[in-house]
C-alpha cells in the first residue's frame, strides 16, 4: 500500500465517522456505557480483592508454652519458630501482659480477675504470622510438633470461613469480570456488526467498482479504532474523577481498619489505559470481523 | 476481447436469465444489446464483471478466463471495465466528487490526477456544479449522469452501460452518445444495453438482441428490434 | 381539481428548482411534463403528494390546501394519488405481492380483495409469475412496474407517473401507456413525466413542458419539446 | 383500528422478525446478554442484602446483673427489659450459666476456671435482641439507665462497623443495579435504534404510500416486543437454572451459618418475571421510541 492511500484511509475513517451522524453516536454510546460497566467493576473488585487480603493478614496464630518450661527453653523456642517456613514475624508475649490483655479486654468485668495477678495461671505465648495467610493452618500442624507446647490457637474455623469465603468471592469476582468484558466485547462488536450490515449495500457498491477487500476493510479498521477509542473517553473520566473522588474524600469518613484503597497513582492510570485498549481493540475487530461477511465476493 | 461460449444462467430462484449463449466481441467495437423487459439484457451485462457467476458455459475477458478467476483478481477485472449501472449504484453518503473519485483512489491515483480527471469527466456530463452534492440531492436524470462519469473517469478498455439513457431526455441523450463514440474512436470497447430505438436505428452499430434469454439476431449495422 | 399558483420551490442546499408555477389540471386530464433532465420536472410531482413542501405559493388538491394540511391528513391526501416513483421506491424485503397488498392494507381493505386486486393488476403489467419474488430478483423494467402496479392498485382518482417508461423497451411502454389511457378514459386524472418523444407525439394530450424550473410552454394536444 | 388490522399488524410484526435475519439476531444477541448482566446482578445484590440481614441479626445486647441482686428484682428487670419499644426477645441466662459457657468458649484452656464453680464470681445475665438490629444502640442506652444493673456489654465497635459497613454496600449494591438496569435499558434501545436507523428508507416509503404513522408503528411495537421477549428467554433459563443448581448443589459445601440463599420458589420465578418484564418493555419502547425520528412528516 502507498503511503498516500494509507493517508486516505485514515482520512476516509475519520469522514465516515463524522457522516454516519447516529449511527456513530449509538456506537460510541454502547462502546461508553459497556466501558463505564467493566471499569467500574474491575474497580470494585480488585479492591475488594485487595481489602480481603487485607483482613487475611490480620489472622495471627498464638502458640501457648507449657506452663514450668526454662526460660532457655523458651528463648530456644522463639528461635525454632522463627525459623519456619513461611513465618513472617513471631512475637513473644509474658504470661503477665496475657493476662494484662485478657482483663483490657473484658472490660469492667475483668476487674473480677485482677485477683490472679499474684497467681498468674496464665501460660507464656507466641504470636506468629504467616506470610501467606492461606499458611497459617499448615505452619500451626507443624508448631504443635514442637516440644515444650502447651496449645496452638488460632481461630480455625473463623480464618477457615473466612478463606473459603473470600475465596468464594473472589472466584465470583473474577468470573463476573471475565463475563463482563466477555459481555462488553459482544455489545460492542454486535452493535458494530448492525451498523456495518446497514451498510452492506454500500460495502457492495464499492467492490463492484473495482475496490481490493483491503482497500474497503482500511477505512472500516480505521472508524472501529476511533469508535473505541472515542467510546472509552467518558469511562476513563469516571475511572479517574470517580476513583480520586472515593479515594481521597469518601474513604476518610468510613472507619473500618481493614478497608484501604489500591493507590490512585498508578491504579487508576493502569485501570484507564487497560480501558482503553478494550475499548480500541474490541472497536477494530468488532469492525473488521463485521465487514468480513460483506466481502466475501 | 470478449468471448462467451455455451453460456447459461439460471438464478437461485430458478430463473433462467440466460441460455446457450454465444458471443464474440473484438476490442474497440461498439454492440447494443436490445430485448424486451426481462430478457436478460441485464444478466449478460452482469456476467462480464462478474457481479453474477456464469451457472455454465466459458467467458473469456481479455484472455482471462472468469471461471477461472480467484476472488482476490476481480477487483484487477472490474477496474479494466466501466460500468453504468441501471440503478445507478452512488454510494449514498458520498458527494458526487467523491463517488467519481472512487473509482480512482483504488487504483491508487494521485490526488492531483484525480482532481483533475474528476473535474473533466464531470464537464464532459454537464455535472461541474454538483460536485458537491450527495446524490440524493441530484434529479433521476443527473444521477445516471454521475454513473456514466464514474464508468468512464479511469478510461477503462470496456465500457458497459446498461440503460445509460433510460432517465435522461433526448438532447442530453444525445450528447452522452457522443461521448461514448468519442472514447469509442479512441479504441474503448462498448457495450450498451438500451431500450431507445431512436438512438439504435440513427447511431447504427453491431446489435444484438435477446429474447426470453436467448440471442435471437446479431447484425452489424443493426436496426432496433428483437423479433426474430 | 389540482391548483397551484404562483409556487416556487427552493431546496435547503440554495438550488431553485421550480419558479412561479402557475398551473390548473381538471378531473379527469391527461397531462404530459417533459423537460431537460433537472429542470424540475420531480419536483412539481412531488410537490403534489406532498413528498416536498413548496417554499412559496399555493397548491390546491381537491379543494385541500396543501400547506394547511396537517401531517396527520397527508396520509389521506397519499391515498387518493397513487405515484410511480421515478427511483420506484419499492419495499425491498417485501415479495412484489405484499409491496403492491400494501397500497390496499392503509387502507384497511379485506384480505380478500386485497388479493384479488392485487393479482388483477399484476396480471395488468404482466408480472403474474413474479408476485412472490423479491424487488431485488428483479429486472429494471420489472421493477417499474411493479411501481405502477402499486401506484393503480387502490384505483386513486389522479395517478403521478415519474418517468415510468424510462427502464421500459418500446413494447411494454406502448401496453402501459393503454392501461393508463384506460384509467383515464375512467375519470382518472393522470400527470404522466416522460422523456419519451415517442408517446408524446403518438398519443397526443396536454403538454406541460418545463425548463430551468419554469414552465415554458403549456398546450392541449401539444407536442414533445421544451425550446421555447 | 379494525381488528383485521390488529392482527395484520401482529402478523407483519412477526414476518419482520424472521426477514430481518442477521439484525434480528443481533438485536436479540444485544438483548439477551444485557438481561443476563442485570438478572445475575439482581440475584446477587439481593441474595448480599439478604446475608447481610442474617448477619445483623445475629447482634445481642448482654446486660448483667449486680451482684447480691435478688430473685425478685432480677424476674422484675426481666419484665422491664421484655417491655422497651422495639425488643424482639429476653433470655435470662444465670451466673452458672455464664461460667459454664466462659469454660466451654475457652476450651481446653478453659479447664483452669473449672476451680471457680464452688464460688462462681460472674453475674446472672439477660440476653437481649432487638427487632430492628439498627436499634441495637438505643436500646442498650436505655437499659443502662435501668436499676440493678452492673454492665451492658454488646460489640459497639464491632456491630457500628458492620452496620455501617453493610449499609454502604447496601447502597452501593442498589447503585449498581440501578445503573445496570439503565445500561441495559440504554444498549437495548440502542441497538433496536440502530436497526431503525438502517430501516429509515422503508418507512419512508411505507409514509410515500399513504400509511399512517399508526399504522408503520404496531408492526414496530410487536416486533419490538417479540424481540424483548425473546431476548428474556436465555437470561430466565439461566436464572432458573443457576439459581436451583447454586440453591440445591453448591450451598450445602459452603459452611458458614450466615449464608442463606433466597428461597428458590418464589424468589428465582419473581426474578425471571422481572426480567421478563425488563426484556418486553424496553424492546417496545426502544423501537417506538426510535421510529418517533422518523415518523416527523
Ligand atoms: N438476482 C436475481 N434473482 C433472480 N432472478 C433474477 C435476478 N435478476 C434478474 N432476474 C430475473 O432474470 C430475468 C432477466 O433479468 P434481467 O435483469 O437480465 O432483464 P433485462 O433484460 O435487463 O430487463 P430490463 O430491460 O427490464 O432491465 C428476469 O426475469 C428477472 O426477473
Ligand atoms: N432533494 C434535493 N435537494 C437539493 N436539490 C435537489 C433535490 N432534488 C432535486 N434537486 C435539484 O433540483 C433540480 C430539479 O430536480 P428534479 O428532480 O425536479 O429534476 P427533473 O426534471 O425530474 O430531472 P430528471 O429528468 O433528470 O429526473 C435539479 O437541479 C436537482 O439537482
Ligand atoms: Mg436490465
Ligand atoms: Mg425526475
Amino acid at each position: 500500500m502507498k503511503f498516500r492511500t494509507l493517508m486516505r484511509h485514515i482520512r476516509v475513517g475519520c469522514r465516515n465517522i463524522i457522516r454516519n451522524g447516529w449511527m456513530t453516536i449509538a456506537s460510541i454510546g454502547a462502546v461508553t456505557t459497556t466501558l463505564i460497566l467493566v471499569s467500574v467493576f474491575l474497580a470494585l473488585v480488585l479492591n475488594l480483592n485487595e481489602i480481603a487480603k487485607n483482613i487475611e493478614n490480620d489472622v495471627e496464630i498464638k502458640t501457648l508454652v507449657e506452663l514450668g518450661t526454662s526460660e532457655e527453653e523458651v528463648i530456644a523456642l522463639g528461635k525454632q519458630l522463627e525459623e519456619i517456613d513461611g513465618v513472617e514475624a513471631v512475637t513473644f508475649s509474658s504470661n503477665d501482659e496475657e493476662l494484662q490483655g485478657l482483663i483490657d479486654s473484658m472490660g469492667e468485668e475483668g476487674e473480677t480477675w485482677e485477683l490472679f495477678e499474684q497467681d498468674n495461671p496464665l501460660n507464656h505465648a507466641f504470636v506468629v504470622r504467616a506470610e501467606v495467610p492461606q499458611d497459617t493452618e499448615k505452619i500451626a500442624k507443624e508448631i504443635q510438633s514442637f516440644d515444650n507446647i502447651n496449645k496452638v490457637v488460632f481461630g480455625k474455623d473463623v480464618v477457615k470461613q473466612l478463606f473459603e469465603f473470600n475465596n468464594y468471592a473472589r472466584v465470583i469476582g473474577i468470573a463476573l469480570i471475565v463475563a463482563l468484558v466477555f459481555t462488553a466485547i459482544f455489545l460492542i462488536s454486535n452493535t458494530i456488526k448492525i451498523t456495518i450490515i446497514a451498510r452492506s449495500t454500500e460495502i457492495g457498491i464499492m467492490k463492484l467498482v473495482g475496490a481490493t477487500n483491503g482497500f474497503i476493510r482500511w477505512p472500516f479498521f480505521i472508524e472501529g479504532l476511533l469508535l473505541g477509542v472515542l467510546g472509552s473517553f467518558i469511562p476513563i473520566a469516571i475511572v479517574l474523577g470517580g476513583y480520586y473522588y472515593l479515594d481521597s474524600a469518601v474513604i476518610d469518613t468510613i472507619s473500618f481498619s481493614f478497608v484501604e484503597l489500591l493507590p490512585f497513582n498508578p491504579f487508576a492510570w493502569q485501570l484507564s489505559l487497560l480501558v482503553l485498549a478494550i475499548g480500541a481493540i474490541i472497536g477494530v475487530w468488532g469492525s473488521v470481523m463485521s465487514i468480513r461477511k460483506y466481502l466475501k465476493v | 476481447m470478449i468471448l462467451m461460449k455455451d453460456v447459461y444462467k439460471t438464478y437461485s430462484n430458478g430463473v433462467t436469465a440466460l441460455s446457450g449463449i454465444n458471443v464474440d466481441i473484438k476490442q474497440g467495437e461498439f454492440v447494443y444489446i436490445v430485448g424486451p423487459s426481462g430478457a436478460g439484457k441485464s444478466t449478460f451485462i452482469k456476467l462480464m464483471y462478474r457481479e453474477e457467476k456464469p451457472s455454465s458455459g466459458t467467458i473469456l475477458i481479455n484472455d482471462m478466463n472468469l471461471a477461472e478467476l480467484k476472488n482476490r483478481q476481480i477487483p484487477l477485472l472490474r477496474r479494466k471495465i466501466g460500468v453504468v449501472f441501471q440503478d445507478f449504484k452512488l454510494l449514498p453518503k458520498l458527494t458526487i466528487y467523491e463517488n467519481i473519485a472512487y473509482a480512482l483512489e483504488v487504483i491508487e491515483e494521485p490526488q492531483a490526477n484525480i482532481r483533475k480527471r474528476v473535474m473533466d469527466v464531470l464537464e464532459e456530463v454537464g455535472l461541474k456544479n454538483k460536485a458537491r452534492s450527495i446524490p440524493s440531492e441530484l434529479s433521476g436524470g443527473e444521477q445516471q449522469r454521475v454513473s456514466i462519469a464514474r464508468a468512464i473517469v479511469n478510461r477503462p478498455q470496456i465500457v458497459i452501460a446498461d440503460e445509460p439513457t433510460g432517465n435522461l431526455d433526448p438532447d442530453t441523450s444525445w450528447e452522452i452518445m457522443k461521448t461514448f463514440e468519442d472514447i469509442n474512436s479512441n479504441g474503448t470497447t462498448i457495450i450498451m444495453a438500451t431500450h431507445s430505438k431512436e438512438i439504435v436505428n440513427t447511431m447504427k452499430k453491431r446489435v444484438i438482441a435477446i429474447e426470453s434469454s436467448m440471442i435471437v439476431r446479431d447484425e452489424d449495422q443493426g436496426e432496433y428490434g428483437y423479433e426474430i
